[in-house]
């Protein structure tokens, strides 16, 4: 059972804890010199630890861009104004904006952490589970092979993937949807980031097993106080563990509230039709185990 | 990615410096091993069964014949392992060993060795040298002497028995190994690897695709006295090849470089050019179904005639000279002077012949050059020449393997091709007859022309000295106004050497002698 | 009325295709009109021998006197017209075979197939020479060698173009309308094929020029006096202190294939969509 | 020379590697079964006749050595016999004698093979060494000037005749520059290693003795140039096609988004998932370098398979040729089936299906 906060102790909560990652008048462009096609134009939002902040729109709202960008995943030909900020763990900000490959190295997988769609194709057909476990955080924490191992073992048993110790030695192709997803959050979170961005986590994975991933985010942005940026296009999705929804139209984030307050009362023309489209859309739904 | 770049750099840079140590161990100063580049035609280093030039090179080293010859004068014989007499009608040779002379194994060479060796041949009639020994009849007379004889007179015996092909084995050895002296012999693979001769060189290793190497037989005790103790036989297909080899200094001779090649050779390099013994001749059928118009004798007349000869000879280069008949300029019986241009002559013949214009295809092997001079050049002038006096010429080359096929069985209507001596006397000239080998690829019978069918017995059968020379010079002439032949160039023999190199004599059986070369 | 000129798409003017398309439409031009306009009659040989390139022998003689520079520009009407006539002999014949084998399928396909591997088992040259020498050497034995090892490339490829549309819905329509197999392989399936086989072509072309002059050059090719350009380099090999009897032919060999191989690899980036350049923008 | 890649290799998942190597092997058998009538009708198709040929003028004309020689090699039987009798001979490894060179056909080859493999390995690594740098070049850089520059390179690799860069480069460095041994596979003065593996560098390497070794390396430098020169434009293109799929790939932009780059991506994740397409192009790369060779060892004397076949055909001697299209089958289809075997290596859904 999901015990989704109730809206009232999701306001205070967060109030009271400073954002760890801010995005402010963000703008991303394609394209060569002269024309370029703005794609994201200013938006800002701010995730929280312990808080899943939704971002929902249809495709080609910007919102998998605006995701690529906190990473500095964008193609060589995008354009990026504005600026996102993270809070350092001694306090103080770094601009990730206009930051070197070299020195965003450092943050990716370190510090925030991104998981994809496709599970089946975003883990290395020819690699081990192990490896892909382990190889950045060798680079990163500087831990020895053994060390890494029994880390990689304890992830795997965390996102509850069935006996681990034999699974590190395997490869993605002998596991189900469900578990390479599990084994691709164990990945994210093996060097213990602070952020953990996920781009339509579930939607290549069947009903039944959407459920049992979206619980496992929950769970971990609880108990790790992990701020988790939850980017789909699929409301209901987001109706069971976002804590805030920006709704995203055209580069744009035409509103902004606690989920309660979107599903109760949406402001904004675009979000009401949004949930229109929600089969069975009467309102607020309880997504129960 | 940069990083990726400084190993591939690297990588790079150390094999060019491998390149330079390679190249620097070879370094040019006289040591006591030469390399010897030529265009192998090596099947066996057995003497019984070897007929090619390559091969003859190599017996030389390595054996002795009972007679030989003195520097490149191919006229007369004289002693090798032996002594010998005749008598008066050229039927019994009596040939008287020298004493004391040993085999490489240290064994003495005795007159058993000789019957051996000379029956081991005239027995294999698969050997290709075989037909050397037709009709002569070997008897031991003692231990030091032995009896050749004939039926007929035969004044080519002596010159017979220069050949490498008829070297004189180590009999004992031999036997041992598998020798017989009939087509059961089974010597060969053993021959193959070790030799078993008294010549100044034993066979080190030997590889038919790309080199022999002859090393010193520490126990030879004849007259030659050698500079050289490891002599390299490398084969080198290509001339071009050969002459950068030698001036990159990576070999020391070079056996097959053409006229044009010698001529622009790099100073410090010597070079031995003297006519070959090979001569280049145009063949024209006489037979009416094979040539059709070319059967016509005063056809043959019109080319004869219509060709420009000193510009044929200029594709040939250095040491060549114009073929004055079929028999070449330093054996017995070699007319002059050859035949010159006269176009009238030529214009007249071939409205005689009826020749009404059709195409006639010249046919010649494109893969096989002949003292240097290739034939594809050679038949694209005739060609053109040809075509100046009024005869469409169409080219047929193919290689040599192809080409010999229709050759042997006078299936060619016109066609070039070459012939060198089997043995150093004009003998080896009289094929060219009506009627006789060279003739019937011509298609020119007997009947067609007997008087010169009686010119060739009576050059054959001559039983003493200046008989026999007037009778060949005869046979030539004659050859030259009527001949199904047109002989167009004795291509050059060019052997060029490093610097410090001496003692080349060109022979047209083994090309030249490895134990006579000497380090200045 | 406005006079419509040949309206080649933007999307084909890229600068590799355009070096090459001038290049080779130079060399077809040579190659069709070189005798016009040689300086010297390519078979003549009353030049001086062996005279190196200099202001009357642009490019030199060769062993025979002969002018290398015109023998260069009529050896293109010797090589370029009987490659181009091989590559589209081979795009007929491998074409029809792929379709027939990718279309009819079992045992018709696996027949045809088992030979296409059987043609490609062998290097190319060394079967093209085996076969050359087989048929005795000449110009024309020369192309039909060439032909044996070429067509397979084409019946490879336009098989697995057609094994692919088979399935595909709008031939299946065509075929419960009544259309007969060839009926269906011309309106259906062949226009799918053009392009692909397109680049294929123009790459052959280079490959063709490549394997005929390489024939030559061993000897199974063209025959003497043919000025061919793989013959002129074998002949430089008698006389390898002349560079410039063997330089020359090497570098027009060179250049035509180089030509025809930057149109092929420009044709294949716009009929290829699998390489499409437009990759950069982020999946949204 | 080279024909266009065949399109990526498809595996097929179901099939466990064993039973997809057992019917890899089937059709491999087969098709050298085809190979051996292939090259036994086209040896007897020749129109010339060898044995006046290997006989040679003088003993051609003489009846009783042209019989000797008929009856010996059994070339009076009709056809289908005598293939019979050489395909039953192969199975002892006796491949019939070389009317040419009067050796056993096996003798001749198993010289000749070492001889062009040494080439063609050698050239195959500097080849795919070269290839994947720029093509891994061309593809990160993809549409700047050096993926331009690496096109155009590569295309003009695809362009060089090969026989004719043979004859330039050896003039060029040997003669010229000097900075090039000799032709052949060795300088004279030096006797061959014993044979081991037949491959000079490493049986002198095997032998200890150094001065051959450098002396074989720098004899192969020509030779693997010229052919790598060709071989270098073809993988070049392939890799950069290779890799660019792979870049867009969700597994690399993971293997980003977890802070991985330069060589560790670039060998860890790129390439790894380039390995099999590329591996397919070195097993055709390996069948144009057996062509290239013929042209190239006939210029530096190379006494290795391109030479002996030319020999071979041009002088019409059936066994040699047989021997010749044997052995180039069998090398042929060992790289394809070595390369399927590989396949089953790099990519456990075939392994572990």
């Amino acid at each position: 059972m999901i015990d989704a906060p109730t809206p009232e102790s999701a306001d205070a909560a967060s109030a009271a804890s400073t954002p760890v990652l801010t995005v402010d008048g963000l703008t991303i462009g394609i394209g060569s010199r002269n024309n370029v096609k703005s794609i994201v134009k200013g938006i800002s939002l701010a995730l929280t630890p312990g808080r899943v902040q939704g971002l929902a729109g249809e495709s080609g709202s910007g919102k998998t861009v605006t995701s690529l960008a906190m990473l500095g995943l964008l193609p060589s030909n995008a354009v990026v104004g504005g600026s996102i900020r993270l809070t350092d763990p001694e306090g103080g900000d770094t601009e990730l904006v206009g930051m070197s490959h070299r020195q965003l190295n450092e943050i990716r997988g370190r510090r925030i952490a991104m998981i994809f769609q496709d599970p089946s194709s975003s883990l290395h057909p020819q690699l081990t589970v192990g490896v892909q476990l382990t190889d950045h955080v060798t680079r990163h924490l500087k831990l020895s092979k053994k060390q890494a191992r029994e880390h990689a073992i304890g992830l795997l048993d965390r996102v509850r993937v069935p006996n681990p110790a034999e699974a590190l030695g395997r490869y993605p192709h002998q596991f189900s949807g469900g578990q390479r997803q599990r084994i691709a959050i164990a990945i994210a979170l093996a060097c213990d980031p602070v952020v953990l961005l996920a781009d339509e986590p579930t939607t290549a994975l069947d009903v039944t097993v959407q459920a049992g991933i979206l619980h496992l985010l929950r769970d971990l942005a609880d108990e790790r106080q992990l701020a988790v940026l939850l980017v789909t296009h699929d409301l209901g999705v987001m109706s069971a563990i976002a804590d805030d929804i920006a709704v995203m139209r055209h580069g744009e984030i035409v509103e902004s509230n606690v989920r309660h307050n979107i599903f109760a009362n949406p402001q904004h023309a675009y979000t009401r039709e949004l949930l229109s489209s929600l089969p069975g859309a009467e309102g607020f739904q309880e997504v129960s185990e | 990615m940069r990083t990726k770049f400084r190993y591939v750099a690297a990588a790079f840079g150390l094999t060019a410096s491998l390149a330079l140590a390679g190249c620097a161990a070879a370094a040019p100063e006289a040591s006591d091993s030469i390399v010897i580049d030529t265009a192998f035609t090596l099947e066996t280093s057995d003497p019984g069964r070897n007929y090619v030039p390559t091969g003859y090179m190599v017996s030389k080293a390595l054996y002795e014949t009972l007679l030989d010859f003195a520097g490149s004068d191919e006229s007369t014989p004289v002693e090798g392992l032996a002594s010998y007499e005749s008598n008066d009608d050229a039927t019994v040779f009596t040939f008287t060993l020298k004493d004391g002379r040993v085999f490489s194994d240290g064994s003495a060479i005795t007159a058993d060795d000789v019957v051996f060796s000379l029956n081991r041949v005239a027995g294999m009639t698969e050997s290709k040298a075989n037909f050397l020994m037709n009709g002569i009849t070997v008897t031991k007379i003692d231990d030091m002497t032995v009896e050749l004889s004939t039926e007929t007179p035969s004044l080519k015996l002596p010159a017979l028995m220069t050949n490498p092909s008829l070297a004189i084995l180590n009999s004992a050895l031999v036997i041992e190994n598998g020798g017989t002296t009939d087509d059961s012999d089974a010597a060969e693979a053993f021959l193959n690897e070790t030799s078993a001769g008294s010549g100044p060189y034993i066979l080190d290793t030997v590889n038919f695709e790309s080199q022999v190497v002859l090393t010193e037989n520490e126990n030879y005790n004849g007259d030659e006295d050698i500079d050289f103790t490891r002599v390299v036989i490398r084969n080198v297909s290509e001339a071009a090849t050969q002459k950068i080899n030698l001036e990159g200094d990576d070999s020391q001779v070079a056996v097959d470089l053409s006229g044009d090649q010698v001529a622009s050779l790099s100073d410090g390099i010597n070079v031995f050019s003297t006519p070959s013994a090979q001569t280049i001749f145009l063949l024209i059928n006489q037979s009416e179904e094979v040539g059709g118009v070319t059967s016509n004798p005063d056809f043959a007349n019109a080319v004869r005639y219509a060709l420009d000869y000193p510009a044929l000879l200029e594709l040939a280069g250095a040491g060549s000279e114009q073929a004055t008949g079929v028999i070449p300029p330093s054996f017995l019986g070699a007319l002059e002077n050859g035949v010159d241009q006269e176009l009238d002559v030529a214009a007249a013949s071939l409205e005689a012949s009826g020749y009404d214009g059709e195409s006639i295809t010249l046919e010649y092997p494109n893969d096989y050059p002949v003292g240097g001079v290739s034939f594809t050049p050679l038949a694209e002038r005739i060609q053109s020449q040809l075509a100046d006096a009024g005869i469409t010429i169409e080219l047929a080359p193919a290689p040599f393997t192809t080409q010999i096929d229709s050759y042997v069985n006078g299936t060619e209507a016109f066609s070039i091709w070459f012939w060198g001596p089997d043995y150093a006397d004009s003998a080896n000239f009289l094929p060219f007859s009506a009627g006789q080998k060279v003739g019937l690829r011509a298609g020119w019978t007997a009947e067609q022309d007997t008087d010169v069918v009686n010119l060739a017995a009576a050059a054959e059968n001559a039983t003493n000295f200046d008989e026999r020379e007037t009778a060949f010079s005869n046979f030539a002439e004659a050859l030259q106004q009527r001949g199904p032949f047109v002989p167009l160039i004795v291509p050059g023999s060019n052997i060029a050497t490093a610097s410090y190199i001496d003692g080349v004599a060109y022979n047209s059986t083994w090309t030249m002698d490895i134990a006579e070369l000497q380090a200045k | 009325m406005r006079k419509r000129w040949l309206k080649i798409p933007a999307a084909w003017i890229t600068p590799l295709g355009v070096i090459g398309a001038v290049i080779a439409v130079a060399w077809v031009g040579i190659a069709f009109t070189a005798r016009l306009w040689v300086p010297f009659d390519p078979l003549a040989q009353d030049l001086p021998r062996l005279q190196a390139p200099g202001i009357d022998t642009l490019m030199g003689t060769d062993a025979l006197g002969r002018d290398i520079f015109s023998r260069l520009m009529t050896g293109a009407g010797v090589t370029i017209p009987l490659a181009l006539m091989l590559v589209v002999m081979s795009l007929l014949v491998g074409t029809l075979i792929g379709a027939i084998a990718g279309y009819f399928g079992k045992w018709v396909d696996e027949l045809l197939m088992r030979l296409t591997d059987l043609v490609m088992a062998f290097p190319t040259v060394i079967l093209a020479m085996v076969v050359a020498a087989a048929l005795g050497p000449s110009l024309f034995n020369a192309v039909i060698a060439a032909f044996v090892v070429s067509w397979p490339q084409y019946a490879r490829m336009t098989r697995s173009i057609v094994l692919g549309l088979r399935t595909q819905n709008y031939v299946m329509a065509g075929r419960l309308m009544g259309f007969s197999p060839f009926k269906t392989l011309r309106v259906d399936i062949a226009p799918n094929v053009v392009g692909p086989i397109l680049v294929l072509a123009s790459l052959d072309v280079g490959t063709a020029i490549l394997l005929l002059s390489g024939l030559s050059f061993l000897g199974l090719g063209a025959q003497p006096p043919t000025p061919e350009w793989g013959s002129m380099i074998s002949a430089a090999i008698q006389n390898f202190d002349s560079w410039w009897i063997g330089l020359f032919p090497g570098l027009a060999i060179l250049t035509v294939v180089m030509a025809f191989n930057f149109v092929g690899d420009s044709l294949r980036d716009i009929f290829d969509p699998t390489s499409q350049v437009s990759r950069a923008g982020a999946r949204s | 020379m080279g024909n266009t890649p065949r399109a990526t290799r498809r595996y097929s998942a179901r099939s466990p590697l064993v039973g997809y190597l057992l019917r890899r092997l089937g059709t491999s058998v087969l098709l050298l079964f085809g190979v051996t009538i292939v090259t036994f009708a086209l040896a007897n198709l020749v129109p010339g006749d060898p044995i006046a040929a290997a006989l040679g003028e003088g003993a051609a004309s003489n009846p009783a050595t042209v019989e000797a020689y008929i009856k010996e090699r059994g070339l009076d039987q009709p056809l289908p016999v005598q293939y019979v009798n050489y395909i039953s001979g192969l199975f002892q490894g006796d491949m019939g004698i070389s009317l040419r060179t009067a050796q056993p056909v096996a003798s001749d080859l198993s010289k000749a093979v070492p001889a062009t493999v040494e080439i063609a390995l050698l050239a195959i690594v500097v080849s795919l060494g070269v290839g994947v740098a720029l093509g891994s070049l061309a593809a990160y850089r993809r549409g700047k000037i050096s993926d331009q520059l690496v096109r155009v390179f590569s295309l003009i690799g695809l362009s060089i005749p090969t026989f004719w860069m043979a004859l330039v480069s050896f003039n060029f460095f040997f003669l010229q520059l000097r900075i090039a041994p000799g032709s052949g596979r060795l300088s004279p003065a030096l006797a061959p290693p014993p044979t081991v593996t037949g491959f000079y560098t490493v049986d002198a390497l095997l032998a200890g003795q150094w001065v051959t070794f450098t002396d074989a390396l720098a004899h192969l430098m020509l030779p693997v140039f010229v052919l790598s020169l060709f071989t270098i434009g073809l993988l070049t293109r392939f890799v950069r096609t290779s890799v660019l799929e792979v870049l867009d790939a969700d597994y690399v932009r993971a293997g980003r988004a977890k802070g991985l780059s330069g060589p560790r991506l670039l060998f860890g994740y790129v390439l790894r998932g380039a390995s099999l397409p590329i591996l397919t192009i070195v097993g055709l790369a390996f069948g144009t370098l057996l062509s290239g060779t013929v042209l190239v060892e006939a210029v530096f004397a190379w006494p290795g398979l391109g030479s002996y076949a030319y020999n071979s055909a041009t002088s019409l001697d059936l066994p040699g040729v047989m021997g010749v299209g044997l052995v180039v089958g069998v090398v042929y289809l060992t790289i394809n089936f070595a390369v399927d075997l590989l396949y089953g290596v790099l990519d456990p859904r075939v392994r572990l299906a």
